[in-house]
């Protein structure tokens, strides 16, 4: 089951030229630049932009071709555009109810997405007069409360302070993963990317430059150095216990030694071997990749260590994690 | 022109009229060069109200002479308002032929002017209450602001027939066989008076004398009134 | 002091405003639609059209409406040959006559508030699954409030006022195209003019109520 | 096929409207500002009495302009009594009547504009440097320029096939206030068809001409 | 020199009330959850929600108070509001020259502005037709041009992806500093906010919870557990040197042990001492509160790590730094 999109769509300085098959489960985020043509993209997955050039097939079905348009009522999207785009004469609950009244089923239940996303309050409340976050977080419940197949969310979160976001953030993984829903979604934040998705798409001038899964996508460049993190599965030997099955490693939080190092506060030490070793964009630091039973994950460390250490590929090292950053939001 | 500074005149005529006055006036100028006439066509309700606040008209023909008299009332015209001559009420039925009875009980629409101001209308209603039982042509008639709008309706053939004027006939060329001339109906007079202000008018003190004139006379009995004289 | 006849025109008037502002928000709204999106190279003139009967004097245009609506004109004549009557001298041809003369201050204000709101509420409407009509009932109408209100109050108080137009197509029949208008400017003409002082007086008391009741609940900015 | 007349009252009839146009944009601008963000109560009987205008039938707006402006009426004896001239058959009248017969036509439309405008855009202009007078001219006009634009033509057209109130204040002097509208009506009324019919015509062509362009100059959303 | 602002206006579930002080040099960050009152501050100060209980004075000078309202184009604000309020009906440069062409002097070049927001190639498009982060930065770059004596921005780079978000938080620095300009700005990135602002204000429904200098708030809750971050000022006896004068040190990126520890990857080692020890949202964690020559910062350490130790306050440590996590981005 995937979602195959087909466009040309002629933009102001280049055309957004795609032709990308997505994988209908999971999250599938969306990156690049100000001005790559992400919003552009989803509009034209969502049917807000038809042009003769476009062709949408969700699941088997047709969305969109040169022949046929389906409505957007029945594609059953969950939409969140760029700018909130609440409809400003109703109240959030009317707002909420405008979707939620005209689905078939209720697999997400009103009252679950209303706490999740912090509206008990704001119900009454005429939208016009929301601030900008809480506007946010009406869209987004909206989109979900409409029952979607596919959610299609343009930087959902990027009026919400940080520990607000980590909620959506994490919000959105159990909505994959409990309901099955599929999601696309851009974002700027690339921690929340690296930590929820599944598939990447970098776009880059209309164009497509990457795609794949995320444990691969975060291997390579341009997101390796401008993430510095990897995922790994969870149990791995050396590593404490901990509940996630999926935890990211910011290669910032890893440092190296030759031998274990007793009397100190970082309690992971997994001997690894140096599978690669990555320039980055600061001379005088190194992007070291490591691997350990199969998985791989990076450490930063500075080339003064590199040579002082006289480390090389192949060796075999100890990796310090801190247990605190494997769980800590920042 | 404009070489010699006209005098201009502004008069005030009833709309019906606007046919021999525009032929007389023609006249008039060419005799009298110095002078320019100028001409609005109003209905006689509006002449009053005008004349009242202020208009600049120098001299004035109506269709409704008791609408002058209470002009004079009030001391805005010179005179006693002059008799020039006499419009007819004519029916005009231009796809049926008849006797009027008949053609009235035959027509879905009878057209006249609006009997509560427009002459034309007050002297069909008279005729038709003469002639006829009320039921026969009292769910039959349209009302215009006045006889022309009478005479549209007839025009275009929205009304069969219609009571208009026989000076609109002579305009309109209309074949003698596509009009009654109803014998037993008023004529209609049309009254002449210099305003108040007309009198350091030398002009317009000219055109009433010839409006008056033979030569008008005859003028306007050739587009259907008649005579005073 | 007011006649029986008075009676009459006024709940005449009153019915022909109603229904000539019923019907044109009905045709406006899909025609200023149009007009608002399409990309046709044909739309500086249809609404260029769509002004016209302005541009003509109200006697002048009720001519020609005449002319069509009559048994010759085109109009009339079709409905004829169909087994109907012609519209001349009916409500149904005041009705008409009000329609095209009111038109442009229907489609006008709509337009514009269209323009203003643009498609992007609609769309959105429409994603959170809307049928197009529900999307138009639900979002557009009350979004373009303000359009309604103007084009629904333009067109109320020009078919009341006006009378050149119906006085032509509707011959003034007591009843049934008498209205208030005509009977006000009869009085003028007749120089009743204690007559026509009393219904104006009356004819704008009624509408600076109602209008002022439906201007005045609008909230400001 | 035309004559001097003709000429004369065309050339008079554009003068009209293009003053009458020009100086309801001026007045209505203002009011239409307040009306929009006024938080006064007064607001919707303001609004109610700018529509009254339309309410009247024109002839008899006419008539109480002419009270009014005649040499017997509080404007016209004003004006007397400071030595000036009353203001019935006039230019000048007859443009006073066109402008408060208009008058609705441009403040509503505008009046939406500015409320869909709202006032975030002009605040944002000055917090840039802008005075208000500059904020509303590069900012507002430009964003309300539907508005203006429907506006501007209503009162346009609307002014060249109106006469009944010109008539009546005008009272049809060539040169003066004998208007385009005036002459066709004119003509139809002493039945002469076919005068009446090359006029309108010419009156028709030319205003779907212009209006045509101004319309079809704006971009489609 | 100061900007004081006093008021009280009505909000739909509490009131704005506040009573603030600010310095006018330097940047202040005003934060809070969503719906906290930040953008209503924002707008009071500005002038564009005016209220009789509203007293605003900068540097001496009223801009309103209830007898008067100084017209906001006498104010020299460079306003950058949540929605870019772009002029839509303008090009890109012509909304650029709305401010340029009414300033005075120009001590900010028009070409420097244009380049460090990107904008050279987008000068003659149609604003409307940009994307949300172009718009973003165009709003920046017309609020800079108008030459304003107070910035006041309202989330500006929300739209924008990292990379540039960095570069903008930069470059918003150094025209805090080159230029003396004063900057109040809202924003959600509690670790731009940490790098480069001088000032707190911390907002809880419409109140003032907490305000104060930039060091001495990292100290305190609740950002010391929000941020787990401190500042430094350079050189500090341990550290490598570096260029810059300020440092953000991560709580995150600091280990401890008792002993220098040889042949490790980290290489800033700093005898410091135990000044306190936080509790944090994360049973298991803790925040140690270091102090080393008179300046401070935090280790986010295990539960067990500190056991382990036998930590305790007062006691000596040596706090390991990577020297990577001293100037990269995440
Ligand atoms: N209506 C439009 N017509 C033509 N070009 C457009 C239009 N809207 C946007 N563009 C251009 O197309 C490009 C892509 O825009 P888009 O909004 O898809 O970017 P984006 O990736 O969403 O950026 P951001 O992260 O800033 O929101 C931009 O360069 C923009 O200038
Ligand atoms: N026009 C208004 N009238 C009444 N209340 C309002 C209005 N606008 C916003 N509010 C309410 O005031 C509170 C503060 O809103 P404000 O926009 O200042 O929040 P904010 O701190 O900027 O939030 P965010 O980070 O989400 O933008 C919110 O609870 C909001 O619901
Ligand atoms: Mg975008
Ligand atoms: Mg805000």
């Amino acid at each position: 089951m995937t979602l195959t999109v087909q466009a040309t769509v002629p933009l102001q300085h280049f055309d957004l030229a795609v032709d990308l098959t997505l994988p209908t489960t999971g999250i599938t985020a969306l990156v690049g630049a100000s001005g790559s043509g992400k919003t552009t993209l989803l509009e034209v997955i969502a049917g807000l932009r038809t042009h003769t050039s476009v062709n949408v097939q969700f699941a088997g079905k047709c969305w969109q071709s040169k022949q046929k348009s389906l409505p957007l009522a029945e594609r059953r999207i969950g939409l969140v555009l760029q700018e909130p785009s609440l409809f400003p004469h109703l109240t959030v609950a009317e707002n909420l109810r405008y979707g939620w009244q005209r689905a078939q089923q209720h697999f997400l239940h009103w009252n679950d997405v209303v706490q999740q996303c912090g509206l008990s309050d704001l119900l009454e409340q005429k939208s016009r007069q929301l601030s900008g976050g809480q506007q946010q977080r009406v869209a987004f419940a909206r989109a979900l409360l409409a029952q979607p197949q596919l959610l299609l969310l343009d930087e959902p979160f990027s009026a919400l302070d940080e520990g607000t976001r980590q909620h959506f953030v994490g919000y959105l993984r159990q909505l994959s993963e409990q309901h099955r829903l599929p999601v696309l979604w851009v974002s700027h934040q690339l921690t929340d990317i690296a930590e929820v998705s599944d598939n990447v798409v970098l776009l880059q001038q209309g164009q497509v430059l990457n795609s794949g899964p995320v444990l691969a996508q975060l291997r390579q460049e341009p997101l390796r150095s401008m993430v510095a993190m990897a995922v790994v599965h969870t149990p791995l030997p050396g590593l404490a216990e901990v509940a996630e099955q999926r935890l990211r490693i910011y290669a910032r939080d890893v440092s190296l030694s030759l031998q274990p190092v007793p009397h100190s506060s970082v309690r992971n030490q997994l001997w690894s071997t140096i599978h690669a070793r990555h320039e980055t964009s600061c001379t005088g630091e190194l992007l070291v990749e490591l691997e350990c039973h199969g998985q791989y994950f990076f450490a930063l460390i500075s080339t003064a260590a590199w040579q002082q250490l006289e480390l090389g590929i192949g060796q075999k090292v100890v990796a310090h994690i801190k247990a605190a950053a494997l769980h800590h939001p920042l | 022109y404009g070489a010699t500074a006209q005098e201009k005149v502004h008069i005030a005529v009833a709309s019906s009229l606007r046919a021999p006055v525009d032929a007389i006036i023609a006249e008039f100028e060419q005799q009298f060069p110095n002078y320019d006439v100028t001409v609005a066509y109003v209905a006689s309700g509006k002449l009053v109200a005008q004349v009242v606040h202020g208009a600049p008209y120098a001299l004035l023909i109506s269709a409704e002479p008791h609408y002058l008299e209470a002009l004079y009332q009030r001391q805005l015209i010179q005179a006693k308002p002059v008799l020039l001559g006499f419009g007819e009420l004519v029916l005009w039925h231009p796809r049926q032929h008849g006797d009027v009875a008949a053609l009235i009980a035959a027509a879905d629409h009878v057209a006249l002017a609006q009997p509560s101001h427009a002459p034309y209308g007050q002297a069909a209603m008279g005729y038709l209450r003469e002639q006829l039982a009320a039921e026969h042509y009292a769910s039959k008639l349209v009302y215009g602001e006045n006889v022309a709008q009478a005479a549209h309706r007839v025009h275009v053939g929205a009304a069969e027939i219609g009571f208009v004027a026989l000076s609109q006939i002579i305009e309109m060329q209309v074949p003698q066989s596509d009009y009654t001339r109803l014998a037993s109906a008023p004529l209609l007079p049309q009254a002449i008076a210099l305003t108040a202000h007309a009198g350091q008018h030398r002009g317009a003190q000219l055109l009433y004398d010839f409006m008056l004139a033979d030569g008008s006379q005859q003028t306007l009995v050739a587009y259907g009134y008649a005579a005073t004289k | 002091m007011l006649q029986p006849s008075d009676y009459q025109a006024i709940s005449l008037t009153l019915q022909l405003a109603a229904v000539t502002t019923a019907i044109l928000l009905v045709l406006a709204t899909p025609l200023a639609w149009w007009l608002a999106f399409t990309g046709s190279r044909w739309r500086g003139w249809v609404q260029a059209i769509v002004a016209m009967p302005l541009v003509l004097p109200p006697t002048v245009l009720g001519f020609y409406l005449l002319l069509a609506l009559g048994p010759n004109g085109f109009i009339g004549a079709t409905l004829e040959s169909l087994g109907g009557r012609h519209l001349a001298f009916s409500f149904t041809g005041i009705v008409i006559g009000s329609v095209i003369y009111s038109l442009p201050f229907a489609v006008q204000p709509l337009t514009e508030a269209f323009r203003a709101m643009g498609k992007r509420p609609l769309l959105v409407a429409e994603s959170l699954g809307a049928t197009r009509w529900q999307a138009l009932r639900t979002i557009a109408l009350p979004l373009c409030r303000g359009g309604f209100v103007v084009a629904a109050t333009l067109v109320f108080a020009h078919t009341l006022g006006e009378f050149g137009v119906i006085l032509m197509i509707g011959g003034s029949i007591p009843g049934e195209t008498q209205v208030l208008s005509v009977l006000i400017y009869d009085h003028t003409e007749a120089l009743n003019y204690s007559a026509a002082h009393a219904l104006s007086l009356g004819l704008i008391a009624v509408a600076v109520v109602v209008l002022a009741v439906v201007y005045g609940r609008r909230q400001p900015q």
